[in-house]
């Protein structure tokens, strides 16, 4: 089937709409409710077109390409009918930009100004509608802010299919809200936030807390648990503001779950930014060597018992690997998050993001892995740890307390307390690196914030550690990749790592087109 | 304004220009390094060209340019002209007799940044080609005197650069960095910027 | 200490200057040969207005090299505009020549319309040129007073500065400050003019040209002054083209070129006015020509008071100009435009441009590249104290050291423009 | 079209100096004895007692505005701290709880020291919270930290701002 | 008493008030006058801030403030080869001024003179010729390269003018046929044909002009004031001096101001002498002598001063080409038109 797209001729499938055609030619057709995830209900009327097939305008994102059809979206009349829609769609409007968070990423704010930037003609009173409601628990809706394009109602019929919220009364003054009694309190209701158009629904975990513009952003990958969601890290003033799901069709589509949308928080609290020696401060340099005269005077050093955090990279991962075969150290114990609740959409039991690449790594370089409650039991005279996230034993965690540690991790934690060295970590987020999900999926992630105080790359930590032990002919790699390139080809998963991820859409300025001259 | 020049040029250095355009109502000529000198001198001596006043001289440093990729087409590169490679040093001419205007580019690859000084054909160009050095790092082989001119001598790098980090010291002498809320008015925190790392 | 007595100078002062003997030298004179003497003039020199530094070395009083030192000022103008919007960089330009704020600020938002392709109203066009005059009188006077007071005649200065003041009033009035103007937006003006600015700028116009009188009678025929600026700090045609001299420096030299006359931009084609010109390019014909302007400028203010009529300042376009307050407090659509051009700065379409404008110094170019986006890709400023201050070292090769303050001045460094 | 300016050669009474120092004395004691005798040309100002007017768009110290009950009008909107161009505005939001007003500054402050006084925080103030206008010019500090001036100073320096807002054109 | 005790005690006397009581004084104010005076010609109100007990008194109470801020300035030394130079040098520049003041006639007789020396002007010569060993001195020890361009200019320039200052003055010494100041003062008490009263001013008119012109570029004040020019050499051979050092620098100067514009009342507008009045005695005359004597001074430094902030400087080889080729050749010329008047109306 042929179409033609403002002067450009398309070969399309039958069954195309016209949206997606206009996008494969790269061709821009202003949108509110459409969403590639969801249905496409043709409700807000921004994405007409002139068509040569029907008297009418055609809403490009529900009406299908039929052959010989000549599209026009940049005519008079599309470009007339688009300034009335948005005019009508402002009617209404509550003049809230100061106070509304979408302010920056909103839809309408770009829309407006792309395709009317006209003075109102509004001479009426704003109907006025229920405000800063909250939802949820994760949800704070402001109905006046609503253009009813129902796109969180379709996701939670279409993708929760949880069903709690509904559109009420009728013409201007409709909006949408929870059915009574009902709270929008799924595990994936923060998705409606990122989807919704405009400020209609707001998180209240980033309520008020940062403008987005001022946000920068990193492509990175969820650590709430296996799945392995993409995800942009957004932000600023030093620290991560938020999560927000990156489209990635074979893993998460467009969306995450809220237990992972929050899992940033467990990273900024207790952060050890500096290295200490019995619980002093020391510069990471005077840590390292006595972490190994520490590990040395523990005597033989298969005696050594060595836990990996399972949110090592694969190439933190390779590096104590090869920290632990140089060094002679005992075999791993694997401990790691709890287990906990899955469910059909992207939630996974496993709650280690790279329990797949450790134990990969493990394998291929012929290291013993066993249960960290087998740790209790093992004999170790020392320990090199790695990691505060792991599931609390009350009986590892006494024998672990009577051994000689040398901990290093990026938060303070009940297995961190009382360590003989600790070092600081960076958390993944201020790395970058790649992850094994569940499904095997190799994903690298990028470098969000900067790192905090005298923290270090974990990669780096045992490369340094190698050669504070005494080991010299090891070279430390320069960056994480080279790491998996000189030392990792032992790891058949290993062996196509994936391309560098392509800078994170930045700040919307960035993004926006150029006006035409 | 005046095509002239530009077919002038185009005519005479066929084989060394690589585009010419109009934009804004500024005419430019995108040459090879290689005749840059000669058409330079062209541009001076020649009665119709006339190019007497050497205006200024500067770089510009093309990496990232967004729609400026090996895949973008001639077409997204945009009419402004951006010829491919990461920097450009830029001309301006002026001919005080003629009253004409023309601007040429050079565009240089990061691996070979040196190009033709221009203090050769006009003594004029000495202190902005001085400035393009010490601001990118572009070398102008045949100047009599690249020295850096707005920076020091010691200083480390080209801070127009795009990759020059926006951020950072990079101090002759060690600054001390104070406790914000017990400041000593004798000392002097150099510290300005508020985003700083305190 | 060979010439006390006779004039180093060996030049008919009727004739045409002669080109420089020596173009361009770098520095071969080696400061340990016995009988030469290193001085270094500044960072921190009354003299060196801005901070700059001369690396001198003097065979008694006479200059036999020099390596002007510049960049004390430099902070980073090019590279802040690169991480602001296109409006953030309004203030900044207030910094290049801050004697004459306003004309940058015109010239900065000149180019960026050229690169928009916009045009402004006829108003706005007006008032830009009414205050970049206003500029430039500010800017020749201290120029004037600034070369008395470097001769030592400090009353003269005081009465140029006395009228200066008088024109910053009518600036503070106009745009709220007398230095740090801020006062062009792309696309318009902050402000239209004040009520009774007329009326203010009358005043200040009767204060110069009261003092003016009594400056030109304490210096212009006085022999101490005139033997101090005629026959130094030459440069010939020639020279002033090829080292890129512009500005009355050039018009000095005896070249017509004036931006404002031969690329006539804003409504200079519509006043008529004249070029005063030099006759050799010494320091006194830059002084006479400077005072010569400062009348061409009062002649252009009074016809653009007169031609001007009242009308909107800013073009009709939310997406260039910020709506009127108002709309933004009142209107969605408002708030939107608003909000938009604050967060994201005008979307300058791709592109680049040379902008130039006759500054009070010479040719003040604005070289920009544009990304498509809200901040610049690239500004570069071609100021016009850069290609004058270059030629120093040529000019001042053989002379006295006393006479680099005279020609210093007269060249009228200004150290904001030139280390930008 | 560009004319020679008038260039004075000196005759040889000029040359002997002595006339144009008469002359120029001439002129030293004009200014002298009108100023001591007779209409005062002074024009200094003597700053303590006398203080010169400002302009009135003279832009001096910020003042936040205030609303009816006494609250800020500023909303946090950060729209000030984004156009500064000296990024010396520094802003933390909160939440009223309050469906009215919703979010308020907890934090406003402005670091005078690092302010260039350009005005562009006023003109991009979508509340008419922030204002430039109240005829003082900053006043020096001992302590860098002095130059910071936070939301209480800031309002002290406010007034009723009785703009209408929020599409309440009717 | 022994009249030689007397004498001296009498002498000691005189000098204590004519150097505390007139000339120190007088210094002092004039530190005051100059900065109002300026300011006046300015169109400024000058220094009126310094008060005591709420009275401004027009700021006269600077004069007072300005000797005591300088002495609690802190007294910065360069680090310099020769620290006694470097200390000496503002009081050789302050002490040879002072020293001229000992053959001024403040009036008729010996009553007001210090030492009535017969050869007075001579010996005038010999002290304000030392004074260019403070500048050279000073600029010397400062271990200052602006110091020394400075301290080389001062030495040209004032051994220059220091044999213009000379010549001018002996179309005086051949008119009034003596070298004594008191009896060249008396001399022009007469009066010529009858309505002009006989002043080296009228006598010898070229005379005087080029004497006061060489006699400031002794002093080094604008427009002579290239030793210190504060645009080329920031302070010139003083630049290195800070507190009462740097104070004493400027105090020679005034003093030199008051010395100049004495020997110059006392050469060409005779002295104490009233128009008209050629007699001497009585208190009342006495006293009305000594007044015209100091409003001639006064109307003196006041012509310095409006020089001072009229005129631009000039420069070093235009400064050295007044000196030899304009001012001295027009001196021999006027000595020998004198001589030749005197040998034809003798």
């Amino acid at each position: 089937m042929k179409v033609t797209i403002d002067g450009r001729e398309l070969e399309v499938e039958n069954g195309t709409t016209i949206l997606q055609a206009a996008q494969k030619l790269g061709v821009d057709i202003p949108t509110f409710c459409y969403h590639p995830g969801l249905s496409a209900p043709a409700n807000c009327r921004m994405c007409l077109v002139n068509t040569n097939k029907a008297p009418k305008l055609l809403p490009a994102c529900y009406a299908t390409c039929m052959d010989g059809m000549e599209v026009k979206t940049n005519d008079e009349k599309t470009l007339r009918t688009r300034k009335s829609t948005l005019e009508f769609i402002l009617l209404h409007h509550p003049v809230d930009c100061p106070i509304c968070d979408q302010a920056g990423e909103c839809v309408l704010q770009d829309n407006y100004f792309a395709h009317s930037a006209q003075p109102s003609r509004n001479f009426t009173r704003k109907n006025h509608k229920p405000k800063a409601t909250p939802i949820g628990n994760n949800v704070i809706l402001d109905a006046e802010r609503c253009i009813v394009c129902t796109r969180c109602v379709r996701f939670c019929d279409e993708v929760s299919k949880t069903n709690e919220l509904q559109v009420v009364n009728r013409g201007e003054r409709s909006f949408v809200t929870t059915f009574p009694g009902r709270a929008l309190d799924n595990d994936y209701a923060t998705n409606t936030v990122d989807i919704c158009p405009v400020g209609a629904l707001t998180s209240r975990d980033f309520r008020f807390k940062m403008r987005v513009w001022f946000l920068k952003s990193a492509s990175s990958i969820c650590s709430g648990c296996s799945k392995g969601c993409n995800i942009t890290v957004d932000h600023g003033g030093g620290n991560t503001q938020r999560y927000r799901p990156r489209e990635n069709q074979a893993v998460n589509r467009w969306w995450m779950c809220d237990p992972g949308r929050l899992s940033y928080k467990q990273f900024q609290d207790n952060r050890l930014t500096d290295a200490q020696i019995d619980g002093v401060v020391h510069p990471v340099r005077e840590a390292l060597s006595a972490a190994a005269r520490r590990l040395r005077s523990a005597g033989d050093p298969s005696k050594v018992a060595v836990v990996p955090s399972l949110l090592m990279s694969n190439e933190d991962a390779v590096a104590l690997a090869v920290l632990t075969k140089r060094a002679g150290f005992g075999g791993w114990y694997v401990g790691g998050r709890a287990a906990g609740k899955e469910d059909a959409l992207l939630q996974k039991a496993d709650k280690n993001p790279n329990r797949a690449g450790v134990m990969a790594v493990a394998k291929a370089f012929g290291i013993e892995t066993n249960p960290l409650t087998a740790l209790a039991t093992a004999g170790a005279s020392a320990t090199l740890w790695f990691g505060h996230e792991h599931a609390v034993d009350p009986k590892v965690l006494a024998a672990v307390q009577q051994l000689s540690r040398v901990v290093v991790a990026s938060n303070a934690s009940e297995w961190t307390a009382g360590a003989s060295v600790s070092l600081p970590s960076r958390t993944f987020e201020e790395c970058s690196g790649t992850w094994i999900s569940v499904d095997g999926h190799l994903q690298r992630f990028a470098a969000g914030p900067e790192a905090k105080g005298a923290s270090v790359a974990i990669w780096d930590l045992c490369f340094r550690l190698l050669r504070s032990l005494g080991v010299m002919d090891v070279m430390p790699p320069a960056s994480p990749d080279q790491v998996v390139a000189e030392h990792g080809q032992a790891v058949p998963e290993l062996a196509s790592m994936p391309p560098a991820l392509p800078p994170a859409p930045g700040r919307p300025d960035q993004l926006r087109k150029a006006r035409a001259a | 304004m005046s095509t002239a020049v530009l077919n002038a040029i185009k005519s005479k250095f066929a084989s060394g220009v690589r585009s010419a355009h109009s934009h804004c109502g500024d005419d430019t000529v995108v040459l090879d390094r290689k005749v840059i000198l000669d058409v330079a001198r062209y541009l001076k001596s020649d009665q119709a060209m006339a190019f007497n006043m050497p205006i200024d001289c500067t770089a510009v440093d093309y990496l990232d340019f967004p729609g400026g990729d090996a895949a973008g087409s001639d077409e997204t590169r945009g009419v402004g002209g951006f010829a491919g490679a990461r920097f450009e040093v830029v001309y301006h001419l002026y001919s005080t007799t003629r009253k004409h205007r023309i601007r040429l580019k050079v565009a240089l690859d990061e691996s070979d940044v040196n190009t033709p000084s221009l203090t050769q054909v006009w003594l004029g160009m000495d202190w902005f080609e001085r400035e393009a050095w010490d601001m990118y790092g572009i070398r102008f082989d045949g100047h009599p005197d690249l020295r850096r001119i707005l920076l020091y001598e010691e200083f480390v790098g080209h801070p127009l650069r795009k990759d020059y980090p926006l951020r950072g010291y990079q101090p002759l002498v060690p600054i001390a960095k104070l406790d914000r809320d017990n400041e000593d008015p004798k000392l002097v925190n150099t510290d300005l910027n508020p985003e700083a790392p305190e | 200490m060979s010439n006390h007595l006779v004039d180093s100078r060996n030049v008919d002062s009727r004739s045409q200057a002669p080109r420089f003997a020596k173009l361009w030298t770098p520095t071969e004179v080696d400061a340990d040969e016995p009988g030469l003497m290193r001085v270094q003039m500044g960072p921190s020199h009354p003299a060196m207005h801005g901070t700059v530094r001369m690396d001198v070395i003097l065979e008694g009083e006479t200059i036999r090299d020099m390596d002007v030192d510049i960049g004390y000022l430099h902070r980073g103008f090019e590279i802040q505009a690169e991480n602001a919007t296109w409006t953030q960089v309004v203030p900044y330009t207030d910094r290049l020549n801050y004697l004459s704020s306003l004309c940058n600020n015109v010239g900065y938002v000149l180019a960026v319309e050229k690169l928009l392709g916009i045009d402004v109203t006829p108003r706005c066009k007006w008032i830009r040129m009414i205050s970049a005059e206003i500029a430039r009188i500010a800017d020749h006077l201290t120029a004037l007073a600034a070369g008395a007071l470097e001769l030592g005649g400090f009353t003269p200065m005081l009465f140029g500065i006395q009228a200066r003041e008088e024109f910053y009033k009518v600036i503070e009035h106009l745009c709220g400050a007398r230095l740090t103007t801020a006062y062009t937006r792309i696309g318009g003006l902050r402000w239209d003019l004040p009520d009774n600015f007329e009326a203010g700028y009358r005043k200040a116009e009767a204060s110069l040209k009261k003092n003016l009188a009594d400056m030109d009678k304490m210096l212009t025929r006085n022999r101490i002054f005139y033997d101090r600026m005629a026959d130094t700090g030459i440069i010939s045609q020639e020279d002033a083209i090829e080292y890129g001299w512009t500005g009355p420096c050039l018009r000095s030299t005896g070249v017509e070129y004036d931006v404002r006359k031969a690329h006539p931009y804003l409504f200079y084609d519509k006043v008529s006015f004249d070029i005063p010109l030099g006759h050799k390019g010494d320091n006194y014909d830059r002084y006479l020509v400077r005072i010569a302007e400062l009348r061409e400028s009062l002649k252009i203010i009074d016809q653009c008071f007169k031609y001007m009529e009242p009308g909107p300042v800013n073009v009709d376009d939310w997406s260039i100009v910020l709506p009127p307050k108002e709309a933004v407090y009142n209107t969605i659509e408002g708030m939107i435009a608003h909000f938009k051009l604050i967060m994201e700065g005008i979307a300058v379409p791709k592109g680049e441009a040379y902008g130039y404008t006759e500054a009070a110094n010479g040719e003040l170019g604005f070289y920009m590249v544009s990304a498509g986006v809200g901040k610049p890709w690239r500004v570069h400023c071609r100021a016009p104290c850069f290609a004058l201050v270059q030629a120093l070292k040529p000019m001042m090769l053989g002379e006295q050291l006393a006479d680099i303050i005279p020609t210093f001045d007269t060249i009228n460094m200004i150290g904001g423009e030139i280390d930008r | 079209m560009g004319y020679k300016v008038a260039r004075p050669e000196l005759n040889i009474f000029e040359k002997s100096y002595v006339p144009e120092i008469l002359k120029g004395v001439g002129v030293s004691s004009r200014h002298f004895f009108r100023n001591i005798f007779g209409k005062k040309d002074i024009v200094t100002v003597e700053y303590p007692e006398v203080k010169p007017d400002y302009a009135s768009r003279y832009r001096g110290h910020h003042r936040l505005m205030a609303r009816e009950d006494g609250t800020a009008r500023c909303v946090a909107c950060m729209l000030c701290s984004t156009a500064c161009p000296a990024h010396c505005i520094t802003i933390e939001a909160g939440d009223y709880g309050d469906t009215d007003v919703e979010k308020y500054p907890v934090k406003f402050e402005i670091d005078l020291l690092v302010c260039v006084y350009c005005g562009m925080c006023e003109e991009a103030c979508p509340c008419d919270a922030i204002r430039m206008d109240s005829g003082i010019h900053t006043p020096s500090q001992m302590y860098r930290k002095d130059g910071r001036v936070g939301k209480v100073d800031l309002m002290a320096l406010g007034d009723l701002s009785i703009a209408k807002q929020g599409g309440e054109l009717s | 008493m022994d009249p030689i005790l007397a004498a001296v005690l009498f002498a000691i006397i005189k000098i204590s008030i004519i150097l505390l009581g007139y000339v120190m004084l007088f210094a002092t104010v004039l530190t005051w006058l100059e900065r109002k005076y300026s300011a006046l010609i300015q169109d400024r109100i000058g220094p009126n801030r310094a008060e005591v007990a709420g009275l401004r008194l027009g700021g006269l109470f600077h004069m007072i403030a300005d000797p005591i801020k300088v002495l609690f300035k802190e007294d910065f030394m360069p680090r310099t080869e020769n620290p006694i130079m470097y200390k000496m040098a503002p009081w050789l520049s302050v002490v040879p001024p002072m020293v001229i003041f000992a053959v001024i006639p403040f009036g008729p007789g010996d009553m007001f003179v210090i030492s009535n020396a017969p050869l007075g002007m001579l010996f005038i010569f010999a002290i304000a010729g030392l004074g260019v060993y403070g500048s050279v001195f000073g600029a010397w020890a400062s271990n200052s390269k602006f110091a020394l361009l400075g301290g080389l200019r001062a030495t040209a320039q004032m051994i220059s003018y220091e044999v213009a200052m000379g010549l001018n003055l002996v179309g005086v010494f051949m008119i009034y046929e003596s070298m004594s100041l008191q009896g060249i003062i008396v001399e022009q008490g007469e009066t010529l044909w009858g309505f002009l009263p006989a002043w080296g001013l009228f006598l010898q008119p070229v005379s005087f002009i080029l004497f006061m012109a060489s006699a400031i570029a002794e002093n080094k004040r604008a427009p002579f004031d290239l030793t210190e020019a504060e645009s080329e050499l920031v302070a010139g051979y003083f630049t290195e001096y800070s507190s009462m050092k740097f104070a004493l620098f400027s105090l020679g100067e005034f003093i030199e101001i008051i010395a100049i514009a004495c020997i110059a009342s006392c050469m060409f507008l005779g002295g104490w002498q009233i128009p008209f009045v050629d007699a001497t005695g009585g208190i009342i005359l006495t006293s009305l002598q000594i007044l015209a004597f100091l409003f001639k001074v006064f109307v003196l430094v006041w012509l310095q001063m409006t020089i001072r902030w009229t005129l631009p400087r000039f420069r070093y080889d235009q400064l050295m080409k007044l000196g030899w080729l304009y001012i001295l050749p027009l001196s021999l010329a006027n000595i020998l038109a004198t001589g030749v008047w005197l040998y034809f109306a003798a």
